[in-house]
């Protein structure tokens, strides 16, 4: 993985992880915003071309392939886990920290995988990374909503080395470029993808996990799986129509159950699926605008979100709550984390000066380009929606509202700053949107701050606040859980399986009564006439054993010796 | 010297230096003479494989030239099953001392007779060219093993080898009724010579009943599915470095013997279309993969659930071997090497556990990850590699096992191979979970890290399966020169 | 069986012919049917009849325990060792011909030793089979009589 | 606390706040219908206004419906996955 002119940030990473564990106090602080810096270093080192090739099974493994769509997301994936790493900071567990950084570096290995072995191999290794940063919260709850990811995670695995295999078999190759096969390879991956995108009704891993993880944790699942399969979307299944109308639907679905939610990382958490969605009808549209638009949602997406997610963190460190039935009035207590979270909220609602205007009007555009008319609706309903819930519902509960009689003090320092980094990037990318659009593969031709893309974001955005003033008392809320596709295996599962396992005992039962009475009378008979000691009866398990045998040499044999 | 010469050696030191051991007493010196005969048999067998994959070695006994006199007759399918059974018992052996002093602590001398007594059982079945010595060396092999379960410190390793005993004698007699078979219709026990003689005389009953015969009398022996009764209870009652030795040796070499007949002797060609022997054997190998991995997800008892997954990997052997194509052969023969390895390493980390808990229940693995860390982390690892995970060992002979399916359009094979690999994750997570996520109750003793001379074995091979992941030359060369001189007719001169 | 004077009597006879005729199979297996499987079962056969009419004990003051095992392992160290033997002079494992200068004489040296190897070892296997056996039996015995 | 003040200070003059937003809002639809559109792409591209109205009715929609979905068909209580699990 190393040449003259190559050294693998994965490996980077992993080398420096592993000296992790020996550090302590501010030595160990030190190390995990070095680690990060160094990531970039590398990165800023890396030259186009494809590097770090190996010989494994016949196949040529490709673990460095540099181009620009993958320094896209190599940056901001460097760069979240830099802020990431400052605001957990104050947390004490090397587990977590170790999970976390091996986790960026598995993310790291997906985007820059020339091949679809190495991607594999990172992208399970993310899987088994991130399950931590869900575990050491140390619930019960987290427990178990972790093993439910893990096994989810853990299909869609096979599914993804089941459909690697027959891309192998169909194409002779494994190199990650375009998916382009009929038949189940295509499907296989396409499906593996789409679970970790999160598409409907593959998605509810992630609403089900990430409102259970760790504070700190939190803020790398929010950026780095749910992206790299974005990636994979965009190198692998541009201009799939499918993926148009399931985007769209994704982020009308997401922004439907954000509206139910009560716990206010699950909120963000149906605000990814709905985010993710507009990338993936990026996707699907295909065309050069499109796909721009994606990686650059992407980008954006992941800054602003783990600003969202550093927000309601920061609340839940210093309340210990995270229900909005259970918050509020918070502004006089926490007005730092009030103020960057809404900076994260006009983000994602893409109000203009602010990154998610750069590059979800491209999106929106493409859609309108192509004469999309149902899309380009929906997608402007679910941008409604996402203000609607993140920028106005979510700080309303929280900060303002009733008083909750909560007093807590401001989040530490390390949180605020990295709140602060993620907040000035995020209004540094909408007033210089050039600076992304030079990092994006190809020229981008689009002007966001025209008058027409502006007069309809401001119109729609200032609208939907006056419906919710309006309509405030009607937002639904409360102390509740919605039911989602997670309780087909919660719940679902559970009592099909049951319903099925008990109607099998009661018949292996019946059979097994009539046949044990059937037994029992043999043996009886056997018994009278071989006396007490029941010699048949003892010998059972040999008896069986040597029955089997005879069986299978009668089968042999007669085939054998009568077929000719 | 020639290594043709040297060959016969790698059976030799240890049948010599069991007789050596017998009469040894303490606990040092048997097992040191053991170390070194295993090693100089290991050191023979790893310098007889790149010599037989070039060119078939032959040793004929007391220069009596074959078919008249016993021949040792090694091409690659030999050497490579030979180095297989040295090799782990050379890596076995100084993981024994330790557990061994704690289970078996009287009378070790005899214990290491029978192990040598085993080993070069299993390596004379290899090596050898002539049928009846075959049978020979598998009765001697099999005598020595039932021996060495039996002292297992539980009472129910009696009635385990006893019954082992029972069903390996019907193995090795219907071995013998098939070479009886063949010798009366050829007149011949040397393999080279049976497999020019057969064509003539083989489109009788008596051929075909010997065919039958070697094989379910092999399946016994290979614990091939409805076979296998005998396996779970030997494995779990016997003493931890017998199990670890048998695991990675026992059920290979009794698939070997199977493969050199159905191949070598009868010629493909004929066993396969007189007998459905193709979809007898995939039913049978597709059974013992879900049987056996659906069995192990419930056993309680770690070693068992190991055996049974054992069951299931033979499974997939023998579904390699049931597709009759040299890549099929291949992924046979690499899961055969692989299996060795992940089992073997396995077994030690159980058979660690149980040097410093005294037991292989799962209950009493709960929240040992936290004070066996090393232990349970090689378990976790060598678990990773039953379960096929890429960059180890089992996931090379499963992508060969796929490719080897696919290549024949069997879909359903893969859709059924990655079925049973998921199986593999839930039956190791269990482990995992009672190790990690279980609390420790107060009842149960605290225990600290075992000693390193049990790690340092364990995680060698944990690392070689890592290794062979990762750099197949050795393997997937191996294996298929072995494939290729089974299928190419290597016997016949 | 010990105080009955004819079994007395004429095992004192036989035995000595069983154990001779023993010998005889041993060595001269090489011409007519016999060697050393046969012949050592013969000569444990003596012993064993020995054994059954004057007691275990006795005849383990003939061939102690400890010398069966020895000796057990001895024969086949001596197979093993005329094997190796041919080897160390050149030819190959069990063969006998570089044994000796003339190749008839090195047949009949090298068949021979082998097969005193082979009685001896049979020999005292069964002897040892069946001295573990007896010695159960009394054990056996002696455990009822603490019994009652 | 400085900027807890200063939000203080905009909470109190909220009803300022409010007539400002909505003067400007009144502008933007204004703006909106006297500009001639930029694109025809879709018919509605060019009524001035649409999309003010349609992010009002889209709110009012996903407020009702979602209200709707979860009253009728998804909540549940918290405890709900609890006793087995």
């Amino acid at each position: 993985m190393i040449t003259s002119d190559w050294l693998h940030p994965s490996l980077v990473l992993i080398a420096g992880t592993l000296v992790l564990p020996l550090l302590k106090g501010r030595a160990m602080q030190a190390w995990m915003v070095l680690l990060p810096l160094a990531v970039l270093g590398t990165l800023w080192m890396a030259q186009p071309g494809e590097h770090g090739q190996m010989a494994f099974l016949g196949m040529e493994l490709v673990t460095g392939r540099v181009d620009e769509l993958a320094m896209v997301f190599g940056w901001v994936f460097g760069t979240v886990l830099l802020i990431g790493a400052i605001y957990a900071l104050h947390v004490n567990d090397r587990v977590q920290h170790v999970a976390a950084f091996l986790y960026g570096a598995s993310a790291l290995g997906v985007v820059f995988a020339g091949d679809l072995i190495t991607l594999y191999v990172f992208w399970e290794l993310m899987v088994i990374t991130s399950v931590w940063l869900i575990w050491r919260r140390k619930t019960e709850v987290s427990f178990n909503a972790g093993f439910r990811y893990l096994v989810i995670h853990a299909v869609g695995g096979v599914v993804l080395l089941a459909g690697i295999i027959l891309f192998q078999f169909e194409t002779g190759t494994t190199r990650f470029e375009q998916i382009d096969v009929d038949g189940p390879a295509f499907w296989l991956i396409l499906a593996a993808f789409m679970i970790n995108a999160a598409v409907p009704p593959l998605h509810a891993w992630l609403t089900d996990a990430y409102p259970e993880a760790t504070v700190t944790g939190a803020v790398f699942l929010s950026a780095l799986t749910t992206k790299t399969a974005v990636y994979t979307l965009i190198r692998g299944y541009p201009g799939t129509e499918m993926l148009v109308w399931m985007g769209a639907a994704m982020t009308l679905y997401g922004v439907t159950f954000a509206m139910l939610s009560n716990d206010i990382r699950r909120l963000l958490a149906y605000h990814i699926v709905s985010q993710v969605g507009y990338m993936v009808t990026g996707v699907g549209l295909g065309t050069a605008l499109a796909l721009s638009g994606s990686a650059s949602h992407a980008f954006t997406h992941i800054l602003y979100k783990a600003l969202l997610f550093m927000g309601a963190g920061a609340v839940i460190h210093m309340t210990g709550r995270s229900r909005l039935s259970e918050l509020g009035g918070l502004y006089r207590y926490m007005p730092w984390t009030f103020v960057l979270y809404l900076i994260g909220g006009v983000s994602i609602s893409a109000f203009p000066l602010f990154s998610g205007y750069v590059s979800k009007t491209m999106i929106v555009e493409a859609a309108a380009i192509d004469q999309r008319a149902v899309i380009w609706l929906m997608l402007v309903v679910a941008s409604a929606g996402t203000f609607l819930s993140t920028t106005l519902k979510l700080p309303y509960k929280t900060w303002l509202g009733g008083d909750s009689g909560l007093q807590p003090r401001e989040a530490p320092w390390n949180m605020l700053l990295a709140m602060g980094i993620a907040a000035a990037l995020c209004f540094l990318i909408g007033i210089f949107p050039g600076m992304l659009y030079a990092l994006l593969p190809g020229a981008v031709d689009f002007n966001a701050y025209t008058m027409s893309v502006f007069l309809k974001e401001m119109q729609v955005l200032l609208f939907t606040g006056l419906a919710f003033c309006l309509l405030l008392k009607y937002v639904g809320g409360g102390p509740k859980i919605s039911l989602d596709v997670d309780w087909l295996y919660r719940r679902g599962g559970p009592r099909l399986v049951g319903a099925v396992g008990s109607a099998i005992i009661t018949t292996d039962r019946a059979i097994r009564r009539t046949t044990l009475e059937h037994l029992a009378r043999l043996t009886a008979h056997v018994e009278k006439k071989h006396g007490r000691d029941g010699k048949l009866a003892k010998s059972w398990p040999i008896g069986s054993m040597a029955l089997w045998t005879a069986i299978v040499l009668a089968m042999l044999l007669t085939v054998g010796v009568y077929r000719g | 010297m020639t290594i043709t010469e040297l060959m016969p050696f790698s059976v030799l030191v240890p049948l010599i230096a069991s007789l050596v051991c017998a009469l040894l007493p303490g606990r040092f010196w048997p097992w040191a003479v053991t170390l070194v005969a295993v090693i100089v048999s290991a050191v023979i067998a790893a310098f007889t494989l790149p010599a037989a994959a070039q060119v078939t070695l032959s040793y004929a006994f007391g220069n009596w030239p074959p078919p008249i006199g016993i021949e040792y007759r090694v091409d690659a399918a030999n050497a490579f099953v030979a180095l297989l059974v040295a090799g782990m018992a050379a890596v076995a052996l100084p993981w024994a001392k330790k557990s061994v002093d704690k289970e078996v602590p009287e009378r070790q001398g005899a214990f290491y007779a029978l192990f040598l007594l085993a080993l070069s059982g299993l390596l004379g079945i290899t090596l050898s060219g002539d049928a009846f010595n075959i049978f020979v060396f598998l009765e001697i092999s099999s005598l020595a093993t039932y021996g060495l379960i039996a002292h297992g410190s539980d009472r129910r390793a009696l009635l385990a080898s006893f019954r082992y005993l029972i069903m390996g004698t019907v193995g090795a007699t219907f071995l013998l009724i098939g070479i009886g078979f063949l010798y009366i219709m050829t007149g011949t026990l040397n393999l080279a010579d049976l497999a020019e003689r057969l064509p003539e005389v083989r489109d009788t009953s008596t051929v075909r009943a010997a065919l039958a015969f070697i094989i379910v009398g092999m399946g016994l022996k290979l614990a091939m599915l409805p076979l296998h009764l005998w396996l779970p209870n030997a494995y779990t009652y016997a003493p931890s470095f017998v199990t670890v030795f048998l695991a990675g040796t026992a059920t290979k070499v009794a698939l070997y013997v199977m493969l050199r007949f159905v191949f070598t002797v009868f010629a493909p060609d004929w066993s396969f279309v007189v007998l459905p022997l193709s979809t007898v054997l995939m039913i049978l190998g597709v059974a013992g993969m879900f049987a056996g991995s659906w069995v192990a997800m419930f056993q309680p008892n770690i070693k068992r659930m190991l055996a049974y997954s054992s069951v299931a990997q033979v499974g997939y052997m023998v579904l390699g071997v049931s597709l009759v194509s040299v890549i099929g052969l291949s992924a046979a023969f690499l899961h055969l090497f692989n299996h060795a390895l992940m089992k073997t390493a396995l077994f030690m980390a159980v058979g660690t556990v149980i040097y410093q808990v005294g037991s292989a229940r799962l209950k009493d693995v709960r929240g040992l990850g936290r004070t066996m860390p090393w232990t349970l982390t090689a378990f976790a690892l060598a678990g990773l590699s039953i379960i096929g995970v890429p960059l180890t060992a089992g996931f090379v002979s499963k992508w060969y096992l796929i490719q080897a399916a696919l290549d024949q359009g069997q879909w359903f094979l893969v859709v059924l191979i990655l079925v049973t690999s998921l199986m593999a994750v839930i039956y190791i997570w269990r482990v995992i979970e009672a190790a990690w996520f279980q609390e420790r109750s107060i009842k149960q003793p605290d225990v600290g890290e075992a000693p390193l001379a049990l790690l340092i074995p364990t995680w060698i091979l944990v690392a070689l399966n890592f290794y062979f992941g990762i750099d197949t030359r050795l393997t997937v060369g191996g294996a298929t020169a072995a494939a290729e001189a089974l299928l190419g007719g290597g016997m016949t001169p | 069986m010990r105080e009955n004077g004819i079994l007395r009597v004429v095992a004192r006879f036989l035995i000595p012919l069983i154990m001779l005729f023993g010998l005889y199979i041993q060595f001269h297996g090489e011409y007519s049917p016999g060697g050393g499987f046969q012949a050592g079962i013969v000569f444990a056969a003596g012993w064993i009849l020995f054994a059954l009419i004057y007691g275990l004990d006795a005849a383990l003051k003939v061939i102690p325990e400890r010398a069966m095992y020895v000796l057990m392992v001895a024969g086949v160290i001596l197979y093993c060792a005329v094997g190796i033997a041919g080897v160390v002079l050149g030819g190959h494992f069990l063969d006998f011909y570089p044994l000796l200068a003339g190749k008839h004489a090195a047949q009949q040296f090298g068949i021979i030793t082998v097969e005193f190897g082979v009685g001896v070892t049979v020999a005292t296997v069964v002897m040892l089979v069946f001295t573990l056996f007896a010695r159960r039996k009394s054990e056996w015995k002696a455990a009822k009589v603490e019994d009652e | 606390m400085k900027l807890a003040r200063l939000i203080e200070y905009l909470i109190s003059k909220r009803s300022v706040l409010a007539v400002l937003l909505l003067v400007s809002m009144a502008a933007l639809v204004l703006v909106d219908i006297i500009l001639p559109p930029a694109y025809t792409r879709f018919t509605w591209d060019a009524i001035g206004g649409f999309a003010a109205f349609f992010g009002f009715a889209a709110c009012a929609a996903l407020i009702f419906f979602s209200r709707f979905l979860g009253e009728k068909l998804l909540y549940r209580d918290e405890d709900y996955y609890d006793d087995h699990e």
